[in-house]
């Protein structure tokens, strides 16, 4: 069996035998699943290392479309139709699975005290519904089919919906339904382009072999041998295939009546930055957040948001250059508003986590500058920010989750003093809150600093770049601030009498945040042997081929 | 005199049309409903019977239908009446307006 | 040795006090009390500073034997990371500035440390019942390993890493107390004013990667250079900003960082605060070596700035240097009086940085350092002795309880005074660092762009011979290649070489004549702070009796103090001169600055005898006068002139109106920000649901106006008052369906007439309908 | 090859030699009959009856099994003495129809013998008319004639009118009825006027003839005027089937008042049936070889049917919204989810085999899933209601705890419905949105009212339309899953779990046989509009499909 499926299904293999063992194992199971897929999925690292290591230039390929470990089969075929079962990785998707089965295996171990929630009913379902969506979050990070990437993307919608609206906080349910409603009114965007880009694919490749005199088919873009004969629904071959991208990105070619790639682009956009989320679409995370369970709050930050930064790298940029350069204006300027604005609201927050949740929205905007602005620097920068904030995001849930298991109240200003309280569970916030602050060393800081050195490198394409970049620059004061006032609330000041008896952070607790702990210094210092070597390649080849067709279209 | 020719069944067939829909629209009573339903089903059949005593493209299907359509009449009258005689059993009434319960 | 020795010896430097952190946090606790200490002591700075005796004596040797250039252009770089597609390398920047700075932070540090295991011994139990002590010192390491990798970074993008990494550490120190509120607020203070500067550096820092496309220090000069002499790059953009160009504003926003650090004004605000922290914290960190990373840094990209932007940095550094003085007259903390007073040494330093003074700024740093750190521990020493009481009125006759500290810190006094004796070189610290920039500026202002120039210029010295072009092939500019040889010989005017500099203004005299009066001001504040402290009568019992000093913490200032003579006579002005040449634009510098002889600057400008010469008996001699007998006097004089001393008591209100612009500020935006979020988007789906009512007013919906919370809220009102709507035809009445059924046909039917009469008329008009 | 021969191929079938092809029909027929006499030789209880019903099904379903069998690709036959077309047709379609009507009537049959067994006591009548409404909504579907559509609906109207209000003592079912039956009347009379003057002008009940005529004569013909009016009307009567806007007031009132079981049946079957037969119309209409004179028509008809299937599923969705009876939701629901299904019909107008086959086989597949979808919702829905006696939604509050296993089936069977993968739900607005996008391949042309216009469009509010229905639908889930009041447990028997557990498990497992499910409903679709490709399915040439028209 190909490794990937195995990664991809195995914790629904887990879910399935959750249906079926004894209540007091179901949490064993799971947590072994979880354990087995986080296992699995390092090896794929493993062979990426090496190769990574020794043949830095070929494993990449020359041009983007090198995938690994790739699985394809026929699933849903008919006439001049044929939706596959594609599962491969690239530099883009490798570092995203890995980080998704990590902190998968870190918020099932966060939820080992099942029994000690205020809502503990159902730990069966529960642990159902959270391996059903780490299957969900696996494989959108390997389907290269659009359609399969499609499915796994709403797999993870009920699942999430659940989690969030039967074991979450007192206004779980609204926030579970906004949850909802903010996600799918995202996806049926992205299905209106699903079903467009496969039929415009298909005129493309027709109108290619009557130009050609091909009545055989056309050559695929990337795959030596293939013949296309047909519309596709590869995210591969509609960014590679020069005759797709011809049709998709020629101004003459209207969907209607709007040319076709900025459009799609859009349609695609507001689906990924819902995920992401940028400011006018953010509202449901404070909310989401919030109300989640800890360990549903730690997914959500470390993983469900990166769907939208990988949606973009994946699917709007590759497939779309020509509506990426309509629209990078208005990105960016999304992206500058995310960073300020998510600062600002993140500032004024009293509660705790929904102020860790803003800070999400500002870390996430630095992602979508990064990327609207295609420069290697921004791209990178951003892949980096997705991975540091995947780390040190779920660490700050969690950081706060701990402390509302003791004290039952996320209110700041309500606390004080606990790095006295609790010496360890202190230290460990200070790193993860810091890794958050963007200081050097730490993992949120590379991603930030290469993407505003992105940014300002853009500027040789787009003057707006300058002022965006300073903009976007002057957001680190900003998140210095809310971050060091949160601190010094919470951890420092003198130790209070209601909190004098709380034991520090227990054996477990401690074993989910030293992961986490290491990662970020590991990555702050080592983010080339860490990340950037397996993420570089394939984004600097992505960004090659962008440019290469916005040179071709424009 | 004025000769009988098709446009004068299909005036009245119209007209026997209009009413039975106005009948339909007006009356509360449901027995005057299906009179009106009768209306319409019977502009039908003098359309039907007229095209195929005058048109020469038309032959014996439009009589055949018109069969059809009094037959069809009949039964429905009769599951209609047994329909308004539950409705008078339930609500003591045949007024259509009070039976609006079911709304929204 | 060979190639790469020094480096290896640096880094092994550098990583030392990082091991020792990690040491301090595993195993910190169950080291326990002292053993902590030593272990921070000896791994923290010892090895450092033996590394660095090590590194300091063979590198005098490579000077000397002319290798040093060699070395220094085949440093190695680690490519650490790739931005975008310009490696981003690490390694270590070897020169003599490196060297001599390395040497300075380690020794200075070490004894510190050493302070330190006196000073916490009384104090690190008392918070809250836990021990921190390990803690403290764990800071102090990593602090160790940051300072001296910002030393030795040879990358802009390192220098800004390891920049953000001591001022975390200074956060760490400040709030080491945090349980005090006041702790923890000043330590945000000094993080968060320190990212406003770094912003600056940012946004230098972009500029330095986009125009200039590399990151290291060395090419980043020399594409600089090329991109001048071509006028391409970052030359050949049009844009300014108030009149800056773009390489102007690259400069002052790498000036930003140093000013953030730096605390040179206007933000300066956060280091009187920092004196929250412990005070050996305040002596390493805040007086001697992190603070004085600003210069270090302006120092560093020298080669990067333009005429315009040394310009700014000179104006900084005036306002600076005069407002921070002032502000110390009327200090009665002594250790914000020396915070003040730090300030405005520092400021001397940013503007002889401004001013050319190359390396009388970095000269004045070291001797600073020195000093500075003494006196820091002299006041640590004090307020230990006196239980804690900072407050100099309540001091006074210390010196026979304490004479080692009176004695220390008068030298220390003296040092910063800038007392010597002009006639025969003997002088102090402050004699020859300070009258320098002094003299540099006066050059600046009164003789620069003259003919005459020249014949004023200190040059035939000796030290002339040291100054090589050390740095050989590396990152030369053509500029100091050409002058380099001229200006041995024939004095050539330096303006006309080809540098960047060559029409460099002149200083305004003002400048000059503010940096002169603060030259006597800062006698007069530090005689008055020593004779409140040490002099006179006891003012409180209490704490006069309690008053003591302690072995342990005293070794440390001897030795410092010591160091304060010694610092200002060898080593230090020679190592930097040698590094001059490489690391300015040297045809400016080594034209108003070059000599390595620093006596020789006092008798070249005959005007700092006479004017400045003389300033520290003057001041001392004021404050002499006005203190002797007590506070009666000075008592009286603050009433006279009460409105000035009120607005120097409240620092020229600087914090007042940071906090209600900047903090409040922010804070209310951030309000605004959250009301806008719960509030405003949902205003927009109520107008939405507004319209869609008067829409659909026939159907008589009464919006519902209350409850709506949130967007989705919002959306399903819409949608909800919509259905009503729609819903709104299912009556109940069969008579309505079959209207409302009957009516919607025929209006299909009439759309269908007009459908049919259009394509009647349209087939009938055109023989070539359009299709499809 | 003109256009009147290719859409009729089974115009040249020999009459009478398989009346083997019928053979469901007259199962159906003679189980009426055997459960008419019933009552008399076995009495009125309800096994025997039950019983009868169940073997005449389960014949009825052997011999549609064996007829499709023999219809693999286009075998026709025919009744009718006219020249033009069979009164009756047996193709892949109409046996396609007769094997999933009558697996959904099993259903509903499984429904009644769990709730309505135990106290019925009128099953012969009750069987009676379920048997009959079915036998007319199969001849709806088997016939392109006028006169036998006429029969059809009628046969197919009747019965239903007195099943809904079959329970006699019922007001809300009294009610129903009447509307039913009152709206059903109204619509079939004006149905029948119309085709009384189709008749006139056309001079024939064939609707392939009607069809040619149309094509040609449309728009030159002085009596266009009257020829539109006569159309719009017979559309009345299938929109009413549909419960197609603006004939669908009937439709929530209706299923609100009738028992259970019934709501079920009809939700379902009559709709499917007119669809079908509103498919295999405008095939006919659609069936020409194009030119430019026909494409006007056509692109006439496509945005008629196109703009009323999108008003259709759009006022459904609404209507949803705060609805509190759980039928009366389920009813608006289907209003919409019958606007998707119309939608596909839009895509006939294609004059190439693909779009045919696209549309229908997107009809088809949506309407098997459907099918089990509303089976599981209603079967749960009846399950509440004979436990807590009304249908309101606050009788669902806390089911997940009352009942799990009837809480599961009908999340699932709700979000197939709001149609999200991995649920069978999805896949028939996939194929749907498929066929709609089809027109982007087929027509180029820009022009505001191109086929592809109208279809990106119809792609459009699709989606929106399934966005707006995710909220109304979670009303009910969330009640069920977050809520919890303390009601009793509900005690649902073994057959009911079966029966809804069955419909959810098959939603998931049909998601992943998309492949299977479409094959089989594509040769449905194949085998009516190609019936050449019976010797050589596979192929099919590739560039008539690209860039031939237009």
């Amino acid at each position: 069996m190909n490794i990937l499926t195995l990664i991809v299904f195995l914790p629904a293999l887990g879910a399935l035998l959750c249906l079926v063992v004894p209540r007091p194992h179901v949490r064993t199971v799971a947590v072994l699943f979880a354990t087995l897929t986080f296992l699995v999925s390092l090896s794929l690292f493993g062979s990426f290392f090496g190769g990574a290591e020794n043949a830095a230039g070929s494993f990449f390929g020359s041009s983007y479309g090198t995938l690994h470990n790739v699985e394809r089969a026929d699933w849903i075929t008919g006439q001049r139709f044929a939706i596959e079962y594609f599962l491969g990785v690239d530099g883009l998707s490798l570092p995203l699975l890995i980080l998704t089965t990590l902190v998968g295996l870190l918020a099932c171990l966060a939820s080992w005290n099942f029994d000690q929630w205020k809502i503990n009913k159902g730990i069966r379902a529960y642990f159902i519904l959270f391996l059903l969506l780490e299957t969900g979050m696996l494989g959108v990070f390997v389907s290269l089919d659009f359609f399969l990437f499609y499915i796994f993307w709403e797999v993870m919608l009920l699942p999430m919906y659940f989690l969030i609206g039967v074991w979450g906080g007192p206004r779980r349910e609204y926030a579970a339904i906004k949850f909802f409603l903010f996600t799918l009114a995202g996806s049926v965007l992205m299905l209106v382009a699903l079903v467009a880009m496969y039929f415009y694919s298909d005129s493309a490749i027709n109108s290619a072999m009557i130009a050609q005199g091909t009545p055989g088919g056309i050559e695929s873009g990337y795959r030596d041998g293939a013949m296309l004969t047909h519309g596709t629904f590869d995210l591969i071959e509609l960014a590679v295939n020069p005759a797709i991208q011809n049709h998709f990105n020629a101004a003459s070619t209207v969907f209607l009546g709007i040319r076709f790639a900025p459009l799609m682009f859009m349609f695609l956009f507001i689906g990924f930055a819902i995920k992401l989320p940028c400011v006018p679409f953010h509202t449901w995370l404070p909310d989401a957040h919030v109300e989640a369970p800890t360990p549903i709050s730690m997914i959500l930050a470390g993983v469900l948001l990166k769907m939208g930064g990988y949606g973009f790298l994946r699917l709007c940029y590759p497939i779309f250059p020509a509506g990426a350069l309509d629209w990078a204006f208005v990105l960016a300027v999304i992206g500058v508003v995310s960073i300020l604005y998510g600062a600002l609201c993140a500032m004024a927050q009293t509660d705790f986590k929904k102020l860790v949740a803003y800070s999400s929205v500002s870390h996430m905007g630095y992602v979508l500058l990064g990327i609207a602005v295609m420069t290697e620097a921004g791209f990178q920068g951003a892949m980096f920010q997705m991975i540091a904030h995947g780390i040190s995001s779920p660490m700050c849930f969690f950081l706060v989750g701990v402390i509302y298991d003791r004290a039952h109240h996320r209110e700041i200003n309500r606390f004080g003093g606990l790095w006295l309280t609790m010496p360890r569970y202190g230290t460990m916030a200070t790193i993860g809150f810091f890794a958050s602050l963007g200081l050097p060393g730490l993992c949120g800081f590379i991603g930030e600093v290469w993407v505003l050195l992105g940014t300002f490198a853009a500027g040789s394409k787009f003057t707006w770049a300058y002022p965006m970049a300073i903009l976007a620059a002057s957001g680190v004061i900003l998140t210095a601030g809310y971050i060091l006032w949160l601190i010094r609330r919470v951890y420092l000041g003198r130790e209070k009498e209601e909190y004098a008896g709380y034991s520090d952070a227990s054996a477990r607790e401690t074993f989910i945040l030293v992961p986490m702990a290491v990662l970020c210094i590991a990555l702050g210092v080592l983010p080339m042997q860490t990340v950037f070597n397996y993420t570089n390649g394939t984004l600097d080849l992505m960004l090659q081929h962008i440019v290469g067709v916005i040179g071709m279209v424009s | 005199m004025m000769s009988i020719g098709l446009t004068e069944y299909l005036v009245v067939a119209a007209v026997l049309f209009g009413a039975g829909i106005f009948t339909m629209i007006t009356k509360r009573n449901a027995i005057g409903i299906l009179i009106g339903v009768e209306l319409v089903l019977n502009s039908a059949n003098v359309n039907l019977v007229a095209f195929d005593r005058y048109l020469e493209r038309c032959r014996i299907d439009g009589q055949i239908l018109a069969l059809v359509v009094i037959v069809l009449a009949a039964a429905e009258a009769a599951i209609a009446v047994g329909i308004c005689i539950n409705l008078y059993k339930n609500l003591a009434t045949v007024d259509v307006d009070t039976a609006a319960k079911l709304r929204g | 040795m060979t190639s790469h020795t020094y480096e290896i010896l640096l880094a092994l430097g550098v990583l030392s006090p990082f091991v020792s952190f990690w040491i301090l946090v595993f195993f910190g606790p169950r080291l326990g009390k002292p053993t902590a200490g030593w272990v921070g002591v000896a791994l923290g700075m010892g090895v450092p500073l033996v590394l660095a005796t090590v590194v300091l004596i063979g590198w005098r040797g490579e000077v000397a034997s002319g290798n040093a250039a060699e070395l220094t252009a085949n440093a190695f770089r680690y490519e650490w990371a790739m931005l975008g597609t310009v490696p981003a390398t690490v390694g270590v920047k070897l020169d003599s500035l490196t060297v001599g700075m390395f040497f300075m932070v380690t020794f200075i540090a070490f004894w510190i440390f050493v302070f330190s295991v006196g000073y916490m011994a009384g104090h690190s139990d008392e918070v809250g019942g836990k021990s921190k002590y390990h803690r403290f010192f764990a800071y102090l390491s990593l602090f160790g390993f940051s300072m001296l990798g910002l030393v030795v970074s040879s990358s802009l993008l390192f220098l800004f890493i390891f920049w953000e990494l001591v001022g975390l550490c200074s956060y760490l120190l400040i709030g080491f107390y945090f349980d005090k509120g006041f702790a923890s607020a000043a330590a945000i203070k000094a993080f968060i004013t320190n990212r406003v500067g770094d912003f600056g550096f940012l946004i230098g820092l972009m500029l330095v990667y986009f125009q200039l496309g590399t990151l290291d220090l060395d090419v980043a000069a020399q594409r600089f250079a090329e991109q001048y002499a071509a006028g391409t790059g970052i030359f050949a953009s049009h844009f300014t900003l108030f009149g800056w160009s773009l390489a102007t504003i690259m400069g002052i926003g790498l000036f930003c960082g140093a000013m953030g650090k730096s605390a040179q004004f206007p933000l300066h605000v956060w280091l009187p605060d920092a004196m929250a922290g412990p005070t050996p914290v305040s002596a390493l960190i805040h007086a001697a070596t992190m603070v004085a990373a600003g210069v270090y840094l302006v120092a560093r990209v020298f080669r990067l700035m333009t005429p315009e932007a040394l310009m700014f940095i000179a104006l900084i550094g005036c306002l600076t240097l005069t407002l921070m003085a002032l502000i110390a007259i009327v200090q009665v903390d002594i250790k914000k009086c020396l915070a003040y007073s730090t300030l405005s040494q520092l400021g001397y330093m940013i503007f002889g940085m401004g001013c050319g003074a190359w390396i009388a700024a970095l000269f004045h740093l070291i001797t600073h350092a020195f000093f500075k750190a003494m006196l820091f521990l002299g006041s640590g020493q004090v307020i230990e002795g006196c239980h804690h009481e900072q407050d100099m009125r309540k001091m006074g006759g210390l010196r026979k309880k304490m004479p080692y500290t009176c004695w220390t810190f008068f030298i220390g006094v003296l040092a910063i005074a800038g007392t010597g004796i002009p006639a025969i070189g003997i002088g102090l610290g402050g004699y020859f660092s300070k009258d320098e920039i002094l003299a540099v500026a006066y050059t600046r202002s009164y003789e620069w762009g003259k003919d005459d120039f020249h014949k004023h210029v200190p040059g035939e010295g000796g030290g002339h011979g040291a100054v090589e072009p050390a740095d050989g092939g590396q990152a030369m500019l053509a500029s100091y290649q050409d002058h380099g040889q001229a200006h041995g010989d024939d004095h050539a005017p330096a303006g006309g070489a080809q540098g960047i500099f060559e029409n460099t203004p002149a200083l305004p005299k003002w400048m000059f004549w503010l940096a002169i009066i603060t030259a006597y001001v800062t006698p007069f504040y530090m005689m008055r702070c020593w004779w409140m402290t040490f002099m006179g009568k006891p003012r409180d019992k209490h704490v006069y009796e309690h008053a003591h000093e302690s072995r342990l913490m005293f070794i440390p200032l001897v030795v410092l103090a010591v160091g304060t003579f010694v610092s200002s006579y060898f080593l230090f002005r020679p190592l930097f001169a040698d590094a001059a040449p490489a690391a300015t634009d040297a045809a400016m510098v080594m034209a108003i600055d070059g000599t390595a002889d620093t006596e020789a600057v006092h008798h070249a400008h005959s005007f700092l005898i006479g004017g400045v010469g003389f300033a520290f008996a003057v001041g001392f001699a004021i404050a002499f006068l006005i203190y002797r007998n007590g506070l009666d006097l000075a008592e009286r004089i603050r009433r006279v002139l009460a409105p000035l001393h009120t607005l120097l008591v409240h620092k020229y209100y600087f914090d007042e109106v940071y906090d209600l612009v900047w903090v409040k500020g922010c804070i209310l935006v951030a309000k605004i920000a959250r009301l806008i979020d719960t509030y405003v988007v949902d205003f927009l789906f109520d107008l939405a649901a507004f319209v869609t009512e008067r829409l659909a007013a026939f159907s008589g919906l009464i919006l519902d106006n209350q409850g709506v919370d949130g967007m989705v809220n919002g959306v399903a009102k819409t949608t909800m008052d919509v259905s009503d709507v729609a819903r709104s035809g299912q009556t109940g009445r069969i008579r309505n369906y079959v209207l409302f059924s009957t009516a919607m046909a025929t209006v299909v039917m009439l759309v269908l007439f007009w459908w049919a009469m259009q394509a009647g008329n349209f087939m009938t008009a055109t023989s070539a309908p359009p299709v499809g | 090859m003109n256009a009147l021969a290719q859409a009729n191929p089974w115009s040249a079938v020999p009459i009478g030699e398989h009346l083997f092809l019928f053979s469901p029909l007259i199962v159906l027929l003679c189980t009426m009959l055997a459960i008419v006499t019933c009552p008399i030789i076995l009495g009125r209880g309800t096994r025997p009856v039950l019983a009868i019903a169940s073997l005449g099904v389960i014949v009825a379903m052997i011999f549609a099994v064996q007829v499709a069998g023999e219809v693999p690709y286009g075998g026709t036959s025919g009744f009718s003495p006219g020249q033009d077309a069979g009164m009756l047709i047996a193709d892949s379609l109409s046996s396609g129809f007769q094997i999933i009507l009558l697996i959904f009537m099993s259903g509903v049959m499984w429904l009644w013998w769990i709730g309505s067994s135990e106290s019925e006591r009128n099953a012969p009548e009750f069987f009676i008319l379920l048997l009959g409404s079915a036998l007319g909504m199969l001849l709806m579907v088997s016939t392109t004639n006028v006169l036998m559509i006429v029969a059809g609906f009628e046969l197919a109207s009747l019965p239903s009118y007195a099943l809904v209000g079959f329970d006699k003592r019922d007001r809300a079912g009294a009610e129903a009825s009447l509307k039913y039956m009152i709206f059903g009347a109204v619509c079939a009379a004006v149905m029948l006027y119309g085709i009384s003057l189709i008749y006139g002008i056309v001079g024939s009940f064939s609707f392939p003839v009607i069809a040619a005529y149309i094509q040609e004569n449309l728009i030159f013909s002085g009596d266009r005027l009257v020829l539109i009016i006569a159309l719009a009307c017979f559309m009345v009567g299938i929109a009413f089937k549909i419960a197609a806007v603006p004939c669908h007031f009937w439709c929530p009132d209706a299923f609100e008042g009738a028992k259970v079981e019934v709501t079920t049946w009809l939700s379902v079957a009559s709709k499917a049936a007119g669809l079908l037969l509103l498919a295999r119309l405008v095939m006919l209409l659609c069936s020409a070889v194009p030119h430019d004179k026909v494409m006007f028509v056509l692109r006439a008809l496509a945005w008629g049917i196109g703009i009323m299937a999108a008003v259709t599923c759009t006022v459904g969705n609404w209507c949803a919204y705060k609805q509190t009876s759980v039928k009366r939701l389920l009813a608006y629901s289907s209003i919409a989810h019958a606007g998707y299904m119309m939608m596909a019909a839009a895509v006939f107008i294609h004059p190439g085999v693909a779009g045919h086959q696209a549309g229908l086989t997107a009809l088809l597949v949506y309407v098997i899933i459907y099918l089990f979808m509303n089976l599981g919702a209603f079967g749960v829905t009846a399950m509440v209601v004979w436990e807590t006696g009304n249908d309101r939604i606050e009788s669902f509050t806390g089911l997940m705890r009352r009942a799990p296993w009837l809480a599961v089936p009908m999340v699932i069977c709700l979000m197939s419905l709001v149609g999200l993968p991995p649920l069978a739900g999805f896949l028939g607005k996939w194929w749907i949105l498929l066929a709609l996008g089809s027109f982007e391949v087929v027509h180029g042309g820009s022009q505001w009212y191109s086929f592809k216009t109208l279809g990106w469009s119809l792609v459009i509010i699709t989606v929106l339309n399934t966005l707006l229905s995710l909220y109304y639908y979670m009303r009910v889930v969330v009640r069920m899953t977050l809520h919890d009041d303390g009601q009793p447990v509900v005690r649902a028997s073994i057959r009911g779990l079966m029966l809804v557990n069955a419909c959810a498990a098959l939603l998931l497992v049909m998601f992943f046989l998309a492949g299977p499910l479409k094959e089989i409903a594509g040769r449905c679709a194949e085998g009516l509009y190609n019936p050449g490709a019976a010797l050589s399915p596979a192929t099919q040439p590739v560039a008539t499909v690209g860039g031939e028209i237009e």
